[in-house]
């Protein structure tokens, strides 16, 4: 690794082997940051303020109260093979996101564009009909069907990337999911860097790309991603300088790495809120008193500070803090008094006559820490009875989307930053839904009324009202706000933190000399 | 079986093979160590209700891994939980996870081997052929595929390992039964006109069973180590409940940190697989015909 | 000896045929499907997915298509890996899961045989307490644990030996070996032990000694032949159980084999990875079994002979 | 000066069931050009103190308490290891009984044979094989060159047998100490490889010592006897003296015991109890294969009241005759009747009644008692099977039956293991007669005991057979004892039978030579 700082080489950790590389099939966060480095979208996220910048696109502009926006593509952007990127190719490309035979499972980013959803779901046919054209080779034209505040941030997201369209149709139709066009060798990309080397399980190897538009602000010349499952293997690569960036830390070494001088440990609020799903239609919990008894009698600072070790945030709502200047109600807090007063009304004095209650999670270290703890927390405050069960991932994944539980563990990551990302969960018969909550006044106010809000403050008052007609019902009980965490090699600079969890390995640099703090060694 | 002769002038005490190997055993000091630990252990898990010095569940988040001390002998979890009482509760599950899943290996590998080994022929083949096709299958992709299509309880767990281990005891069974069919006593059985059963009940399975005894002292830690690795991967038993292998998992991945979360639940399972091997290889000693012979 | 070895390979093809079977339907009975996810897919999406892996035929026809496909070798496309075929993955993984597992059998070999020989020498001294009770720990020790342990003491307290890799750094080969080695050196100790105690009180090593050969040679040459059997015939379902076993290993070690795809394809519900697994390890197994019986009635004179098909 | 002296050995062998004196303060000498048998029945320390010598008894357990033991101005006893290993094979070599387990079944005949020559000789390859080559000849292997690159396996146990004594003779040995080297062999190949073992010891003028439990054996052959019984030296001289005037007591019993003399023919009733026509019993090992044919086309009739001596060499198919009538194998073909009843065609129910009208008589007393079952259970349940007592006559019958077969009442409640093999066969004969059965096939029922023993046990089969008026097939290698014990002499040989007639008849008179070179070989009969 030591020279791997001199040649400019970065030795990253990226959790599990990328199911693909393929923009419009994958789904994952290791893919993501792959697929973010060999690709670029029409604007990308600042590293630091999360603000959309130029990215193939040189600047847009909005039209017709927002509902239009025009990108003008940089003339500079090439594909890996030196041809220039072009809006053609979005238009091509966003056909083959959204065509319903792609099956590609994010194409809903592309659900706020004019016709968008009714074409995947079969309903138009044409693409000529879906808001995306062509003007010109570097002018593209987007209709919305409401103005879309954070629209532009979408253009990030890697499924409304560009891919190169005479590459795909070399190894097969547009709307194929498995050829191999994106093995080394074939793949054609456009951003930073190119692939190299893709041994399956064992690394992918990205370089510097010759043709991209900003080249010259690229220093690393090779990323190395390592797929790496076991988080106890990843910390310990870090420690022998095997890595220079880990993807998570575990959770019993970060005391031990936050006490440290020069610690390359580095946390920060991330968006996505860990909370459990409450079925509002089984009892006892299909009583609002149940509810807002359990909410109130778990004391999250408590949980944080020992379970979590201070790595999250206590939540007392859905909305992460600070989504973009949103910042949820809180209506309620750890009040054991109160919860027990509320348990008494909705029939079960202290805890007497309780038909019992069964939390559900995924098999999973750290959700069953968490349940554990809670289930302590209710059975001491409450004096009821509580069993936890765990189900493996798919099993668990049935049972939630059947809502076949009582109270069940669920997290949610923002996919962009807008608190109608977390709000509109709650819409009736969502398929995040997962509680049964239906409140016609509260679809209609995330629908329809905040998309229409003339102003930001007009659009945050009404998901405020929002949020707190679904905090009264309680159909969820938030725990914590996430945080991501990461160790990174002091010889590292550029990797900025911010609430995405998003980085832009253009920015990185390596610094030789730097070693890790003498503490590690 | 034994039919009680009641007068008998002076008819001197027989000692039988049983009361021979018992008479070994006794003599050799590893093997008594392991009973007398085993003893031990499923005395403890029997008690444990009564014996552990703190609740089960109990937590105290504040104090959370802590080292051991006068309070908590064995040191506390991150919960703050006594760790002795987890190991105490582990062990339960465990040894139970260990008898019954070779109690089921038992009763259906000696019932089948037996069977196939008496009866011979054809329906020898057919039952042989069917345990080579359970052999070929790869038995870690099954069990997880058990729990993970019939969900996770127990007595899947149980019934899974058993059905995985009673292949090895068919099969010693089998051979017993094929080496003692070849005897004479049998055959002077058969010449005195018993029946197959009686004759498999009388007269073949006493006499193979101490190899089976053997073959399942070594049965025990093997399942105890499934169940392990099967916590490993998340499909072992439910949390809270836990067992050995699961608090091993869990001490395995903090073993810098909290290195006694690994060590006490490892010394209790290093000890009682051991003490089983000790046992196992006695009884194997104590029971071997060569060495009672003259 | 060809007939025998095809005997053996017609008796397993209907094995084989049980095993796709059953783990055929097993896996569709299990609740969730490769197209699940914490984000619930659009409805359209997910039938769109079906219809690109056959998912939307019935079941039987499912199955029919299956082994139809399979009957030409293909394995099908990978569920949770678009654009990587079951075949490609199990290539790609099985020469590092079988180096692993070689590497890991010959660590497991040279202590298990030495350890067992030298223990059978002096049976119940301290020459074979000591051997076979570290053995017993290398029985006791779940891999797991193992792993991690060594990568703690050797890679990063003593900083001798790489902690991940494979290929990559020389020498890290070494602790992933052990790591799965040593729980069949254990075995194969307590096996050659059993196996030379066996044959050291047999006539002929009485003759042996008779002969006035020192006692390296009656034990070399004689005695290791006949006691090593059991281990021998045990070869095989060892190497087939390193390579169905060697997940716990690559997952800490970072080992890109065979085993991480095969635990990983339960859990994703990546049926015909599940599948592709379970026929080719289904047939490792029937495949080493065979050879260590062949191995086996080699070494044995009067076996070869049948085998030979002439005088027995 | 002999060439072996042994003074004052005593060895001891500790176990866990205590210290054991195996042999107590033995003294004897083995003059050059000359053999001396030690003669003794099992137990007798006969053969550890020949392995105690050489150093081949295993320490632990076993443990030399002193003596010394001086071969060629030597004591083995205070030589190192080496210095005993440079000896053993070279100038003492040795030969054992069991020639199907001694030899490595997985070494090569010619591997094995020169491994003396190149270890104690330094001889290369090939002139090794050649002088092993030129020995195969000389103890009678007739193809020596295919003999060298053959494994045991492909030998019988005669051949084996010449190619361990091959082995031994290969470093010219001044002493070859022979372990009952034909004790496990038929008697036709006894014969010739005593007959070998004499010639070689003549022609290379080597001192031999050889082991033996037979007198009759020993008779033939040696020029010095020395008898020997539970570890102690009782008496020694020449043969004949030994044989004429024998001091000791036990020497005496051990003559008396020799099986001898000739059954005065009982009369027999005239209408056969059991016939048998043209009977086959084949095994098929593997399918396809040829098919075993143990019992080939026989054709036999059984009288009452008489003892049907069955004789014939080990794969005769005499055990696969007798367990055919028993029903206890599978028949291929031919026809049984009992009584005219038709034994071969019954089945189910009708059989196991049939059974306890038949009873056998096991070879190993060791294997045919179950060894869970007290002799109490082992008794009761032939008899409560097929009811021939009800529960509370139980215990009288049980008691009459061990007074009948010679057992001590109070041994009732004890297992199979604490009693020795005559006292087994003892139980095994109560067992066989518990169903009062009419007939019985007793299957080589002595020829695993000791002389002694197995003197008593045919004088009880006598008794019975006279006080029960049983009829008995008596099968048999031993020509001795069927002389002794049977009316009238079958003769069986690769599955046919070859002769039968009345004792005296086949004896004085046999009409085939099988049946002559069968009698030849009675050892005893032909001194060299």
């Amino acid at each position: 690794m030591v020279a791997g700082n001199r040649d400019g080489i970065l030795h990253y950790g990226n959790g599990a082997e990328p199911q693909g590389l393929d923009p419009h099939v994958v789904t994952g966060v290791p893919e993501n940051h792959i697929i973010r480095a060999l690709f670029e979208g029409l604007a990308v996220k600042n590293p630091i303020t999360l603000e959309p910048e130029p990215g193939v696109a040189e600047s847009w502009e909005f039209s017709d109260e927002g509902r239009v926006i025009t990108f003008f593509l940089n003339p500079e952007a090439k594909w890996s093979n030196g041809e220039q990127v072009t809006a053609s190719d979005y238009v091509w490309s966003w056909n083959r996101a959204l065509h319903p035979i792609t099956g590609n499972e994010y194409s809903y980013m592309l659900f706020p564009v004019v016709n968008a959803e009714a074409y995947l779901k079969g309903e138009v046919t044409d693409f000529s009909e879906v808001g995306v054209k062509a003007l010109n080779s570097t002018t593209l034209e987007v209709t919305l069907n409401a103005p879309t505040p954070y629209f532009v941030q979408l253009m990030d997201h890697y499924s409304t990337f560009a891919v190169h369209p005479e590459t795909l149709m070399q190894f097969g139709e547009m709307t194929d999911r498995y050829t191999p066009w994106t093995r080394v060798g074939n793949i054609v990309s456009n951003g930073a860097f190119t692939l190299t080397e893709w041994s399956l399980n064992r690394r992918i190897v990205v370089d510097k790309s010759e043709h991209y538009w900003d080249r010259d602000k690229v220093s690393l010349n090779t990323v190395i991603f390592y797929p790496m499952e076991n988080v106890v293997s990843e910390e310990r690569m870090f420690r022998v300088e095997q890595l220079h960036y880990t993807q998570v830390v575990p959770l019993d070494k970060i005391p031990l790495y936050r006490d440290m001088p020069n610690t390359p440990y580095v946390q920060a609020p991330y968006l996505g809120t860990y909370y459990y799903l409450i079925n509002t239609k089984r009892p006892p919990v299909d009583d609002v008193r149940v509810r807002k008894a359990l909410a109130m009698s778990v004391d999250r600072e408590k949980l944080v500070r020992t379970v979590l070790q201070e790595t999250a945030v206590p939540a007392y709502s859905i909305t992460p803090p600070d989504t973009l200047g949103y910042s949820p109600p809180k209506l309620f807090d750890y009040d054991p008094e109160r919860a027990r007063a509320l348990l008494a009304e909705a029939g079960y004095p202290n805890g007497e006559g309780w038909p019992g209650l069964e939390i559900l999670y995924n098999t999973n270290e750290g959700h069953r820490k968490i349940a554990v703890a809670i289930q302590q927390m209710w059975k001491s405050e409450l004096g009821i009875d509580i069993t936890i069960t765990n189900q493996e991932w798919k099993v668990y994944l049935d049972s939630v989307t059947q809502i076949d539980f009582q109270v069940a563990r669920r997290g949610w990551i923002g996919d962009y930053v807008d608190a109608n990302n977390f709000l509109d969960l709650f819409i009736t018969d969502g398929g995040n839904n997962n509680t049964n909550y239906s409140d016609p006044v509260y679809d209609d106010l995330i629908l329809y009324a905040a998309p229409k809000a003339a102003t930001r403050e007009q659009r945050y008052a009404l998901f405020m009202e929002a949020e707190t007609m679904l905090m009264e019902e309680m159909p969820i009980i938030p725990i914590y706000t996430y945080t991501s965490k990461h160790l990174i090699h002091p010889s590292v600079t550029g990797l900025y933190s911010n609430l995405m969890d998003s980085l832009n390995l253009k920015y990185v640099e390596l610094v030789p000399g730097r070693t890790l703090p003498e503490a590690l060694r | 079986m034994s039919i009680v002769a009641p007068v008998f002038e002076n008819a001197e005490k027989g000692s039988s093979l049983w009361h021979d190997a018992w008479l070994r055993l006794r003599k050799n000091k590893l093997a008594l160590f392991g009973g007398s630990v085993m003893l031990f252990m499923v005395s403890v898990a029997l008690l444990t209700p009564w014996l552990a010095p703190y609740s089960y569940e109990a937590q105290n988040l504040d104090l959370g891994a802590s080292p051991p001390s006068a309070a908590h002998w064995l040191g506390t979890d991150i919960f703050g939980r006594d760790v002795l009482t987890q190991i105490m509760y582990g062990g339960r599950i465990s040894l139970a996870v260990g008898f019954i899943a070779t109690a089921v290996a038992l009763l259906i590998g000696v019932t089948w081997g037996a069977v196939a080994g008496y009866v011979g022929g054809r329906v020898d083949a057919i039952m042989m052929r069917l345990v080579d096709i359970l052999y070929a299958l790869p038995f870690m992709i099954f069990i997880v595929l058990l729990m993970v299509v019939f969900g996770r309880n127990i007595l899947l767990l149980f019934l899974a390992i058993g059905a995985v281990e009673w292949l090895t005891m068919a099969r010693i069974m089998r051979s017993q039964v094929q080496s003692l069919r070849q005897q004479e006593f049998v055959e002077a059985a058969v010449s005195v006109g018993l029946s197959p059963t009686a004759i498999i009940r009388k007269h073949v399975v006493p006499n193979a069973l101490g190899p089976i005894i053997v073959y399942t002292t070594l049965t025990i830690p093997s399942v105890m180590l499934l169940e392990a690795f099967l916590s490993f991967l998340g499909l072992g038993i439910q949390p809270p409940a836990t067992s050995w292998g699961l608090l091993i998992s869990y001490g395995a991945e903090t073993m810098e940190e909290y290195p006694w979360l690994l060590i006490f639940p490892g010394c209790a399972l290093t000890l009682t697989l051991f003490s089983l091997n000790f046992l196992g290889d006695g009884l194997r000693d104590a029971l071997d015909v060569r060495g009672s012979k003259d | 000896m060809l007939r025998f070895i095809l005997i053996r390979i017609l008796q397993a093809l209907p094995v084989i045929f049980v095993v796709i079977t059953a783990t055929f339907f097993l896996v569709r009975s299990a609740p969730g499907g490769p197209f699940d996810q914490e984000k619930v897919v659009i409805p359209e999406v997910k039938k769109a997915l079906e219809a690109q892996y056959r998912l939307d035929l019935p079941l039987h026809e499912q199955y029919i298509a299956y082994l139809g496909d399979l009957a030409h070798g293909d394995l099908g496309p990978s569920f949770k890996y678009p654009g990587r075929s079951v075949n490609e993955i199990l290539f790609a993984g099985l020469p590092v899961t079988a180096e692993l597992g070689l590497y890991a059998l010959i660590i497991a070999l040279c202590i298990g045989v030495t350890a067992g020989v030298f223990a059978s020498l002096r049976p119940n001294t301290a020459q074979d307490y000591v051997p076979m009770s570290l053995a017993m720990i290398g029985i006791c020790m779940p891999s797991f644990l193992l792993g991690p342990l060594l990568v703690l003491v050797f890679g990063i307290w003593l900083d001798w030996l790489p902690i991940t890799g494979w290929g990559d750094i020389p020498g890290d080969k070494i602790l992933p070996a052990v790591t799965l080695g040593s729980a069949y050196a254990a075995y194969i100790a307590r096996l050659s032990r059993a196996g030379m105690l066996e044959i050291l009180s047999q006539d002929y090593i009485r003759t042996a000694r008779a002969k006035g050969l020192p006692e390296w040679r009656v034990v070399i040459q004689h005695a290791l032949r006949g006691g090593l059997t059991p281990v021998i015939a045990f070869l095989g379902p060892a190497f087939a159980g390193l390579l169905a076993g060697s997940f716990v290993v690559e997952t800490i070690f970072q080992i890109p084999g065979l085993g991480r795809f095969y635990v990983q394809a339960a859990f994703n519900r990546d049926y015909t990875m599940i599948l592709g697994t379970t026929v080719f390890l289904s047939s490792l197994i029937v495949f080493f079994n065979l050879v260590s019986d062949i191995i086996a009635a080699w070494l044995n004179p009067r076996l070869r002979h049948q085998f030979q098909g002439g005088r027995s | 000066m002999a060439l072996l002296n042994v003074e004052n050995l005593s060895v001891s062998f500790v176990t866990r069931n205590g210290t054991n004196k195996a042999v107590d303060n033995v003294s004897f000498a083995v003059e050059e050009r000359q053999i001396t048998a030690i003669i003794g029945e099992s137990g007798s320390g006969k053969s550890v103190s020949c392995y105690a010598i050489l150093g081949l008894v295993p320490t632990p357990p076993g443990r030399i308490d002193n003596g010394n033991a001086h071969f060629l101005g030597q004591d083995l006893l205070a030589l190192s290891e080496a210095e005993l290993r440079a000896i053993r094979g070279r100038d003492i070599a040795m030969i054992f009984q069991d020639p199907m387990t001694c030899l490595n079944p997985f070494m090569k005949i010619g591997d094995q044979l020169i491994e003396p020559l190149t270890l104690h000789e330094d001889l290369a390859k090939g002139p090794a094989r050649e002088r092993a080559m030129a020995l195969l000849a000389e103890v009678g292997i007739w193809h020596p060159q295919a003999a060298m690159s053959a494994f045991p396996h492909e030998f019988s146990g005669g051949m084996r047998q010449r190619v361990m004594i091959a082995m031994a003779l290969i470093n010219e040995p001044k002493l070859l100490i022979a372990d009952e080297p034909t004790t496990a062999l038929d008697v036709t190949i006894q014969a010739q490889i005593l007959k070998l073992i004499a010639e070689l010891q003549t022609k290379r003028d080597i001192g031999v010592l050889f082991i033996s439990h037979d007198l009759a054996v020993v008779s033939d052959i040696a020029d010095k006897i020395v008898v020997m019984e539970k570890g102690k030296v009782v008496e020694s001289g020449q043969p004949k003296s030994i044989f004429e005037h024998p001091q000791h007591p036990y020497t005496q019993k051990l003559l008396a015991a020799i099986p001898s003399g000739q059954k005065t023919a009982d009369t027999v009733a005239p209408d056969p109890l059991i016939r048998i026509e043209h009977l086959r019993t084949w095994f098929t090992a593997t399918a396809g294969a040829e098919p075993v044919k143990a019992v080939d086309d026989v054709s036999l009739e059984i009288h009452r009241g008489e003892v049907l001596g069955l004789v014939g060499e080990s794969g005769s198919g005499k055990s696969t005759l007798g367990r055919s009538i028993l029903r206890l194998v599978p028949i291929t073909d031919g026809q049984m009747t009992f009584e005219g009843t038709a034994l071969s065609s019954l089945k189910g129910h009708k059989l196991k009644q049939f059974r306890h009208r038949m009873q056998m008589i096991f070879q190993d007393p060791y294997a045919s008692l179950n060894p869970r079952m007290t002799v109490y259970d082992t008794l009761a349940e032939p008899l409560l099977l097929h009811g021939m007592v009800n529960k509370a006559g139980l215990d009288q019958a049980i008691r009459e039956l061990m007074d009948n077969v010679g057992l001590a009442r109070a041994f009732v409640r004890k297992y199979p293991h604490e009693f020795s093999g005559g006292q087994r066969q003892r139980i095994a004969i109560g067992r066989a007669l518990a169903t009062r059965p009419e007939f019985i096939v007793a299957d080589e029922p002595v020829s695993a005991l000791d002389v002694t023993i197995q003197a008593q046990i045919l004088g009880l089969l006598a008794d019975l057979t006279k006080e029960y008026g049983l009829t008995m097939l008596f099968i048999s290698h031993d020509l001795a004892v069927i002389r002794q014990i049977a009316d009238r002499i079958a003769v069986m040989y690769r599955g046919k039978l070859v002769e039968k007639g009345s004792t005296a008849q086949v004896f004085e008179s046999p009409r085939q030579d099988y049946t002559r070179s069968l009698l030849a070989a009675i050892p005893g009969s032909n001194p060299v």
